[in-house]
């Protein structure tokens, strides 16, 4: 299981691998705000930990499609199936791995991209935790989208659009807890601790209904 | 005729990677050197000379910054050329040049970036605003980042190097948007007062360690861009080795 | 230990592909399954590899090592594709599924040079896996049944891109692991030079 | 005023960082690939000519 692990982060950072990507894109996505809705500070700072927040849940989705297809179309994934140790366990290394490459350089690049929107110090700590917090559930999320579109020719699409609405409570609960560290009146605890349960609960949920996705794609 | 044939050897000797290692090899220490003290002189310099009245102490950042930045625009316009290198006289160099490049090119933006967010907060008490200088120097940072993502996409080197030359190009517009941005737009950046027509406007005083500071940076750049040509020629040389090595392989074992 | 198959059957969508497929191997048999294309081969063996659903029949293990539910957890397969990534060196696929694979109990799989010595490819593991020819990479596939130990081989179209000297370099690797007691299932549509074998043949339905 | 000399130092030490990870960067991609051709070479493969060795693999 460590080999796997290994293996596919070794497969993200070699050529053609979609570690780098996601980063890029979040930093493009964030910097292409302020032209849209004009420089002016107090707005973007207010508006800040949303952006980054959705930016993240963009650049998070972007490489998903490939988590199984790219095993299915060498054949990889016929290996994997096929052996005695429980295929959830399989997923969820997977998805700890691709994690580990893709949304773990999107919370490292936040308080940078939180500067470029004039965020305070305790916003930018924040988002950056709400993000550690919350990307993992984006990532096992979109194992079920990749897993369902496995199968499909052109699925890349498809993985987005099955998995954004289920992404929506992390999302508010990721935006909602950053808001209560950085306004007084509203508890920052509450929304966050949510949003840890929906990434334990996606921990478990996650690997079951993609192994039985992956099991039926099969053909 | 015979002069005809002598220029194209000539360019053809000049396209030959093994005298360009050659070459390499013997000019790289004097760069390093050069550059090493180019860079002691500016550093002692910059901590020695007065600070200014207006921005006290923090003038001393100017020192590294507009060097970096200066660099990060002149890289991009080494790879520009390179890139019309490639797509016009199709010299086996310039690809090679450009992909090199383009990691040094965003290192040294990165830099301007962060030394400039270094010297907004304490002048103008933000560490970033979205005035037209910082902002493009931003999308050049990104179209680095985005060069670099291209050509480590593509496996072939010789199939990846029009395609990034073509963007490259394109990018460059960029460029004079940088130089000119403070003038065109009214902008919280100072305007330039080094580079122009008229003379500096900076004092002497400050001129000086920014002038050796910057030629440091230059040459440091110069001779991290030949090494990083020399990698890539290595590089290149041990993946056609290899695939040459993976064409034989199977022939002497299997042979009967 | 004996493999045993009785009364398989399998279904595409809608479509019977084969029905009523019986047969029993004991250890040092090899099975070749033949058939012309679209007679099922393909399907049968993933049927055997636990990835498609059998319609009907059962596939069962007499005499096997404790705790294994399945004969697919004892099996390698070797499909079409040669679940190898491009962009790894050949070291680092064969580890990985070394690694991965881990030995079944009764046997060990040998070092990643031996087997790519096996396959006669020694000294280019350090290649990426992209830069081999495609029967060069067919070889390397086959270097994978031997760095985990498995004694089940289930083989489609193993030989498909291989020369003349390769394809009796393979049938020395099958006669090697028939000898140590294996259980070779093999779809082809070439002979595979291998004495010792049972034969099916595939006709399909004709529709 | 000393928070100032706060942001030189801090501006002085990323430019120090980042040029020492370029110089790190390049020394050790030379190193290695020198290595692999060494290895290579070891290996006995050659290149056949010096003219098509530019790495442009026709």
């Amino acid at each position: 299981m460590i080999a796997l692990f290994f293996r596919d982060l070794k497969l993200s950072v070699r050529a053609g691998g979609g570690a780098m990507i996601g980063v890029l894109f979040f930093m493009t996505v964030v910097a292409v705000i302020p032209f849209g809705v004009g420089p002016d500070l107090n707005l973007l700072a207010r508006i800040g930990p949303a952006i980054l927040w959705i930016g993240a849940l963009l650049a998070a989705l972007l490489g998903l499609d490939r988590l199984f297809q790219a095993e299915r179309e060498d054949g990889s994934l016929d290996l994997l199936l096929m052996q005695e140790t429980p295929l959830l366990l399989t997923v969820f290394v997977k998805c700890a791995a691709h994690w580990a490459a893709t949304g773990l350089p999107l919370v490292i690049a936040s308080p940078f991209l939180g500067l470029f929107m004039n965020m305070d110090e305790r916003a930018i700590g924040a988002t950056m935790l709400t993000l550690l917090g919350g990307t993992p559930a984006i990532t096992l999320i979109g194992a079920v989208g990749a897993a369902v579109a496995v199968a499909l020719p052109r699925g890349g699409l498809l993985v987005s659009i099955l998995v954004l609405p289920l992404a929506i409570p992390v999302l508010i609960f990721g935006v909602s807890a950053t808001y209560a560290a950085v306004e007084d009146p509203a508890p920052f605890l509450p929304p966050f601790m949510i949003l840890m349960a929906i990434t334990l609960f996606f921990a478990v949920i996650g690997p079951v209904a993609a192994a039985a996705a992956l099991r039926h794609s099969a053909d | 005729m015979s002069e005809n044939s002598m220029a194209i050897r000539k360019l053809g000797d000049l396209a030959n990677p093994t005298r360009f290692l050659a070459l390499a090899e013997r000019v790289l220490p004097w760069f390093a050197a050069l550059s090493a003290l180019f860079l002691s002189v500016g550093l002692w310099l910059s901590f020695t000379t007065e600070g200014d009245y207006q921005q006290g102490e923090t003038v001393r950042i100017m020192y590294v910054h507009v060097p970096a930045a200066w660099l990060s625009m002149m890289c991009y316009t080494v790879m520009a050329v390179s890139a019309l290198g490639t797509l016009v006289w199709r010299h086996p160099l310039a690809d090679v040049s450009a992909r090199a490049a383009a990691p040094i090119g965003a290192a040294f933006t990165f830099l301007a970036l962060v030394t400039g967010s270094l010297w907004g907060k304490p002048m103008w008490g933000t560490w970033w605003v979205w005035d037209a200088r910082l902002t493009s120097v931003f999308v050049l940072f990104l179209m680095y980042l985005g060069l670099i993502a291209l050509n480590r996409a593509m496996e072939d080197p010789s199939r990846s190097a029009r395609v990034s030359a073509v963007l490259v190009l394109v990018g460059f517009v960029n460029i004079p948007i940088i130089k000119f941005s403070v003038e065109w737009w009214n902008t919280l950046h100072q305007p330039a007062s080094v580079m122009r027509l008229d003379g500096p406007t900076i004092d002497p005083e400050f001129l000086r360690p920014l002038l050796v500071m910057a030629i440091g940076f230059t040459l440091l750049f110069f001779t991290l861009h030949i090494a990083a040509m020399r990698n890539e020629v290595w590089r290149r040389r041990v993946t056609s080795l290899r695939r040459q090595a993976a064409r034989n392989a199977g022939r002497e074992t299997l042979a009967p | 230990m004996r493999l045993l198959a009785e009364g398989l059957s399998a279904r595409r969508g809608e479509d019977l592909i084969f029905h009523d497929i019986s047969f029993v191997l004991a250890a040092g048999e090899a099975l070749v399954v033949t058939g012309p294309n679209g007679s099922g081969k393909s399907t049968l063996l993933r049927v055997l590899a636990g990835l498609l659903g059998a319609e009907s029949g059962r596939i069962h293990l007499e005499g096997g090592p404790p705790g294994f539910e399945h004969p697919h957890e004892l099996s390698h397969y070797l499909g079409h594709r040669n679940a190898m990534k491009r962009e790894l060196t050949v070291e680092e696929n064969l580890s990985f599924w070394q690694r991965f694979l881990g030995d079944s109990p009764g046997g060990a799989g040998i070092a990643l040079d031996a087997a790519a010595e096996a396959v006669g490819l020694a000294g280019i593991t350090h290649l990426p896996f992209g830069y081999l020819s495609a029967g060069q990479q067919r070889r390397m596939a086959m270097a994978k049944l031997l760095v985990a130990y498995r004694p089940i081989w289930l083989l489609d179209e193993p030989t498909a891109a291989l020369d003349a000297g390769a394809d009796r370099l393979f049938a020395g690797l099958v006669a090697t692991h028939l000898d140590r007691g294996g259980i070779v299932i093999a779809a082809t549509h070439q002979p595979l030079g291998i004495e010792r074998t049972k034969a099916l043949q595939m006709t399909g339905f004709v529709h | 005023m000393m928070s100032h000399a706060a942001y030189v130092i801090a501006s002085y030490l990323v430019a120090a960082l980042t040029v020492a990870g370029l110089v790190l960067w390049v020394v050790g991609d030379g190193r290695a690939r020198r290595r692999e051709l060494k290895a290579l070479e070891a290996a006995g493969i050659r290149r056949r000519s010096a003219q098509t060795a530019g790495g442009d693999d026709k």
